[in-house]
């Protein structure tokens, strides 16, 4: 029953972003592009943060790492799958190698350290301008080609990223309904109990950090084409922090969260525009506000709002 | 060796600032298990309120001082606890951390907003003078600084080690049920060190901003230098957030002279991660007390 | 002198305690036992004010204290060493035992009322200077027990005291208690080594599901056949 | 269900922002406006550059609105915030140019520049842009224009000072690592080097720096006879306190910046004798500037920094363009304007008389400056080029 009915919403909802971006202009379809963008990039820390339990701010740098290959690679002329691939792998072994501190320490600790690792990579992709073009960054990616179809176009661009976020959605739901998945999440519950099952702690933690980087590379592998502009500041710890925020204020742990995040996050500046320069204000007060309230986050308020006829109904049963 | 010693005793003037920032983030963090997330905008902020005393209510300096100091405790020491970390109880965890990235932004634009996006210059309180050591040029400013930030954290180890007030606030921040059953008023020493950061952020902000200028961006960087100087020395250690201050404000001056200037932010990082892995409880810190 | 009647009290969604009554005659020992769950250490937080009592009432001597703050129970003459390590370890022996005495309203007294407890415990004074943390399992307890004494209580609640001394060691606690009995003190106590504290007890409570199930003279629960199965032979056996 | 239920919210969310989002704006156009946006910087990194170059800009849509517009039409112009952000800045540049923009106003930042230029340039729409950075008009862009010279145009000028008249034979550099910084820092070394004067201190600083005590050691160790500063203004202020301390006595010449009079009100005395180059600035001897300058402290309440005028002068050249051809017609806007040259005097909003080549660079007279007392004072004058 409720396999079914999540089947009908999700087919209602890909059916609304297929026809989101007909007839409203290029500026709406690059802004559901660079939302996809930043979902894929979030479902990745979600995974790493909210299944697996270890924080992470160095997602941009991973999202980085993916715009940075698939920039190098397609300006080289070879085609963007190329490109895409190097990033994703490349930030899967990155992804591994820090994941081993998250083997000593969590919680703050490991957070300072993907911290730092996030300044390390700006000051790397800065200064390293023989690879990366440093402060002035890399310009003019071209857009990929399917067959004969080429995506330049803003519209043809969009179905391109939707097709790409949905694929990565699907790996995603694969991932955490499968016995990894439940692994992930008894990790985050209690390790002792989780190590206590058999699981085997070590691989777990790795590989949450592995595939949840690896989505931020997939991420970037969009946005290099998307903007068709990088530079080491759209890849620094503000970044990194903003993509913390899109899935905490979503809902950690909860499938659409990022998702949900990362739409407020790009749709609220423009639904706040009258409120000009208090923009920012509010909407740091209104994750004050949600975190203090609702550590949960939107969902784990759509939650209880929805749980509270419920309760009332069962209270007058009783 | 001239040089040598000016970049030594110039960045010893820089980390003492660090110094200050760092111990009240670690008093926090270990009253409240609350990483403060905004430490760097209230070391920014008080310089304004002093702004605003000077030119938006025309006082005399020691008058917007006075204002600006009463007011940053207020602000970032009650308030602060009392609207932002109180509400998440016991163990914010994640949330918390959330809470306070929002309020960083919240004081940045607030500041930006309200008073103005360039940068300001701030009173100097302190003589403007020079002198020299060994061919190298020091200014009395830089020295005081140093000895200020010396005499704080002098004053703070002994107000905890030597008062009663002060070990009950050990105890209420090392093992707050023990505290509690022993009749140690568990909440009102919390809001000390919440009252403390707030004292030690405000002396931050007018010792600096002379030279750093006021500015409202001016946190971003200060802010994750407290949080390194802070683990870097231990930060179950009032000493050691000293120590790791004026260690990031040295090594980061010799490194820009001696090493390399385009990577130069890099060394502290660096040093950060290392001791992470290796010595989490930082140089100074001590292993029984709890990771969080 | 406490007077417990149909407490009830538990955490968030769950109830422990399920309407405890219980009166404690003044100067005796009074030993808690029951099965693990039965709410015994629970009993202790809600009488101490550490956890809230939903219903009932408790009265000490001929006050109502039920939901006061441990401060104001400290005030009143009753003391509480919980199980486990209790000690500030950073703090030194003789400031962890100032801290036993914050809430005395003249504090002039807190330096010859440390001198009179070292003087009951010669092994706090010889380490009076060193870090709490560094004594050892024993050492700690008796400075735990040395720092609950600091207010001269009337009432001591006291759990587990046993856990992790060597017997010497717990023979020495076990007297402890007993010279402070002696001295009028009223002792309430979990143990889990429960024959040989009913043995120094006066009374015996039987705690199951959170109700009293028994309330007896410590001879007589020792006695009872049906206790013995269900309650002592475990202990000794586990 | 519980898996549906924040699905369909999410949808909503989406696509209540969405409305929200393109219906605003597209409503401004009737038959008697003409919809002028502002795309800049008015939070992060590039605020306090971008803020101003809005306010000036808005000076003067009110003045020509109330003087009855361009052609019997009112301007529009609504703000647009690329939060510093070069894709935030290419998806508001698409917004804009969706909505029917006639010329685009911003963005000041090289880096947003670089990428939203793109948009306007696809759909041939005119865009003037506050950015300095050289490679901006060397792409062969039609559709972009300057509102101050690019740093290329100041090099040549600035390495005969330091051949011609302080003679000098090495140099120091001290340059901020970000794309203002490097760009002048290439272009500087570059020329000075091909004039035959050797670069003995090359020293890269980071934005928001405050401890310049290395980087002034350093150039003092060198043994260079002046330096060139390239900064940004909080850190020329904090370099010029930090030279004053180690008494470092070699002339120091920078860019725009370094004489900028909100350098010297945060250096203080520390800014005495400071050399600069300047295009367009605000403590210009010329009586059009401290006449913009003054209005826009009256109606702002504080002053504003050269990208102020940048943003008043950007509007007026679109009225005086638009003018000249008779039309709003984008294309005709576009080919006008390559090779115009806009006199001062017939044409006061321009502040200074001002040209444009076929790249779309500027250029105008310019000034070397010295602080003195305090104020920085013109010591000589330097003529189009």
């Amino acid at each position: 029953m409720r396999g079914h009915r999540e089947a009908i919403g999700v087919a209602v909802v890909v059916a609304a972003l297929i026809v989101a971006p007909l007839g409203q202009g290029n500026y709406i379809a690059y802004l559901l592009c660079s939302w996809l963008m930043l979902a894929i990039a979030a479902m990745g820390l979600n995974l790493t943060l909210g299944y697996a339990g270890r924080i992470s701010l160095a997602q941009a740098s991973f999202i980085g790492i993916g715009a940075y290959a698939t920039s190098i690679v397609t300006l080289a002329h070879y085609p963007w799958v190329l490109g895409m691939a190097v990033g994703v792998v490349l930030c899967f072994v990155v992804g591994l190698l820090l994941g081993f501190p998250a083997l000593r320490v969590r919680g703050h600790y490991l957070a300072f350290v993907t911290l730092a690792f996030n300044s390390l990579f700006f000051l790397v992709a800065r200064n390293e301008d023989w690879l990366t073009g440093g402060t002035y960054g890399l310009s003019g990616m071209p857009r990929p080609r399917i067959g004969p179809v080429s995506t330049s176009g803003q519209l043809a661009f969009y179905y391109f990223t939707l097709a790409v976020a949905l694929l990565a959605a699907v790996v995603l739901r694969l991932i955490v309904r499968s016995p990894w998945g439940r692994a992930f999440k008894a990790l985050r519950e209690n390790e002792v109990r989780a190590e206590s099952l058999g699981l085997d702690v070590r691989r777990l933690t790795l590989l949450a950090f592995a595939i949840g980087s690896a989505y931020g590379g997939l991420a970037g592998a969009i946005e290099a084409p998307l903007v068709q502009y990088i530079d080491p500041g759209s890849f620094d710890v503000v970044q990194s922090l903003s993509l913390l925020l899109m899935v905490v204020v979503g809902g950690l742990g909860e499938f659409w969260g990022p998702v949900l995040g990362s739409a407020v996050a790009v749709l609220l500046p423009e639904a706040l525009r009258v409120t000009a320069a208090y923009y920012l204000m509010l909407y740091a007060i209104a994750v004050i506000l949600l975190m203090t309230r609702c550590p949960g986050g939107l969902i784990g308020l759509a939650r209880r709002i929805a749980a509270r006829p419920a309760r009332r109904r069962g209270a007058a049963v009783s | 060796m001239a040089q040598f010693l000016q970049v030594l005793l110039s960045g010893l003037a820089t980390g003492s600032i660090y110094a200050l920032a760092a111990v009240g983030f670690s008093l926090v963090w270990q009253a409240a298990q609350a990483v403060n997330f905004a430490q760097g905008e209230f070391v920014m902020l008080p310089a304004f309120l002093v702004l605003i005393g000077e030119h938006w209510l025309h006082w005399p300096l020691w008058a917007a001082l006075l204002f600006g100091f009463a007011l940053s405790i207020l602000l970032l020491g009650l308030a602060f606890k009392r609207l932002i970390v109180q509400p998440f109880g016991p163990d914010g965890g994640l949330p918390l951390v959330i809470a306070t990235m929002a309020l960083s932004i919240l004081l940045k634009e607030a500041v930006k907003t309200f008073y103005g996006a360039e940068a300001e210059p701030f009173p100097s309180l302190l003589p403007n003078g020079t002198f020299h050591v060994g061919g190298a040029v020091v200014s009395v400013r830089d020295v005081l600084n140093l000895l200020a930030a010396l005499a704080v954290v002098l004053l703070l180890t002994l107000f905890l080690d030597r008062t009663k007030t002060g070990r009950q606030m050990q105890a209420a921040a090392q093992n707050p049920g023990v505290a509690e059953i022993l009749g140690v008023d568990v909440a009102r020493m919390t809001l000390y060190a919440f009252l403390l950061n707030a004292a030690l952020a405000a002396v931050a902000s007018f010792l600096i901003t002379p030279v750093y200028l006021a500015k409202f961006s001016n946190g971003e960087s200060l802010g994750i230098v407290a949080f390194i100087a802070a683990i870097i020395g231990g930060f179950n250690r009032i000493r050691g957030a000293l120590v790791g201050g004026l260690l990031i404000g040295v090594l980061d001056n010799l490194t820009a002279t001696y090493v390399t200037l385009s990577y130069r932010a890099a060394l502290p990082l660096v040093l950060l991660i290392a001791v992470i892995l290796w010595r989490p409880q930082g140089l100074l810190g001590d292993e029984e007390a709890r990771i969080v | 002198m406490l007077e417990l009647s149909d407490i009830r009290a538990g955490y968030a969604d769950v109830q422990i305690l399920n309407g405890v009554d219980l009166a404690l005659r003044p100067a005796t020992i009074t030993t808690v036992i029951g099965p693990n769950g039965a709410g015994k250490s629970t009993l202790f937080r809600a009488i101490f004010g550490l956890i809230r009592v939903r219903s009932g009432s408790i009265r000490f001597g001929a006050e109502e204290i039920t939901n006061e703050k441990p401060a104001r129970l400290l005030a009143r003459g009753i003391a509480y060493v919980p199980q486990g390590r209790n000690v500030v370890a950073r703090l030194s022996v003789r400031h962890n035992l100032e801290l036993g005495a914050v809430t005395l309203a003249d504090q002039s007294l807190v330096a010859p009322r440390i001198e009179a407890v070292m003087d009951r415990f010669p092994a706090l004074r010889q380490h009076q200077a060193r870090k709490a943390g560094d004594l050892s399992g024993g050492q700690q307890k008796l400075l735990e027990i040395a720092r609950a004494l600091l207010l001269d209580p009337k009432l001591l609640l006291i759990d587990e005291p046993s856990i992790g001394l060597s017997p010497n060691l717990v023979r020495d606690v076990f007297k402890v208690l007993q010279g402070l009995r002696d001295a009028g003190v009223t002792v309430l106590m979990v143990e889990q080594n429960t024959k040989a504290a009913l043995a120094i007890s006066d009374d015996g409570l039987v705690l199951e599901l959170g109700r009293a199930r028994m309330h007896a003279p410590a001879a007589q629960l020792l006695a009872d056949p049906a206790v013995g199965r269900l309650f002592l032979g475990a202990a000794i056996e586990g | 269900m519980r898996g549906f239920m924040p699905m369909r919210r999410a949808a909503v969310v989406a696509i209540a922002g969405a409305l929200v989002a393109w219906h605003a704006p597209a409503q401004a156009q009737n038959n008697k406006t003409v919809l002028i946006p502002c795309v800049c910087e008015l939070s992060g990194a590039g605020a306090v550059s971008g803020t101003n170059y809005r306010d000036g800009a808005h000076i003067a849509v009110n003045e020509i609105n109330a003087a009855g517009g361009i052609l019997g039409h009112k301007i529009v112009m609504h703000d647009y915030d690329t939060q510093t952000n070069p894709m935030v800045s290419r998806a508001l540049v698409q917004k804009v140019v969706d909505a029917g923009a006639y010329v685009v106003m911003g963005t000041v930042y090289s880096g947003s520049t670089d990428v939203n230029m793109l948009v306007t340039e696809h759909a041939g729409v005119p865009q003037i842009t506050g950015s300095e950075a050289p490679d901006i008009t060397q792409k062969g862009d039609p559709y972009i224009f300057r509102t101050s010279s690019g740093s290329e145009k100041d090099i040549p000028a600035l390495v005969d000072y330091f051949t011609q008249t302080l003679k000098v034979k090495k140099v120091a550099v001290e340059w901020v690592q970000n794309d203002f910084g490097k760009g002048g820092h290439d272009l500087f070394v570059q020329a000075i080097r091909k004039a035959g004067v050797q670069v003995v201190a090359d020293v890269p600083s980071e934005q928001g720096q405050v401890d310049f005590s290395p980087d002034v050691a350093k150039i003092k160790q060198s043994g260079a006879q002046a330096v060139f500063v390239y900064v940004n203004e909080e850190e020329a202020a904090r370099f010029l306190k930090e030279a004053k301390k180690q008494a470092l006595t070699v002339p120091l010449v920078g860019d725009v910046t370094l004489t900028d009079q909100k350098v010297i009100e945060l250096a203080g005395p520390a800014a005495e004798g400071a050399i600069a180059h300047v295009g367009l600035t605000v403590s210009a001897p010329v009586p059009s500037i401290q006449e913009f300058v003054a209005k826009f402290r009256k109606i702002y309440h504080h002053n504003t920094d050269h990208n102020g005028i940048k943003g008043y002068i950007g509007v007026y050249a679109i009225k005086y363009v638009t003018e000249m051809i008779g039309t709003f017609d984008r294309k005709a806007f576009a080919a006008k304007m390559h090779g115009l040259t806009l006199d001062a005097k017939k044409y006061p909003g321009m502040l200074l008389t001002t040209s444009w080549d076929k790249t779309g660079e500027l250029s105008r007279e310019s000034f070397m400056t010295q602080v003195k007392g305090g104020k920085a004072v013109v010591i000589a004058t330097i003529p189009a080029n």
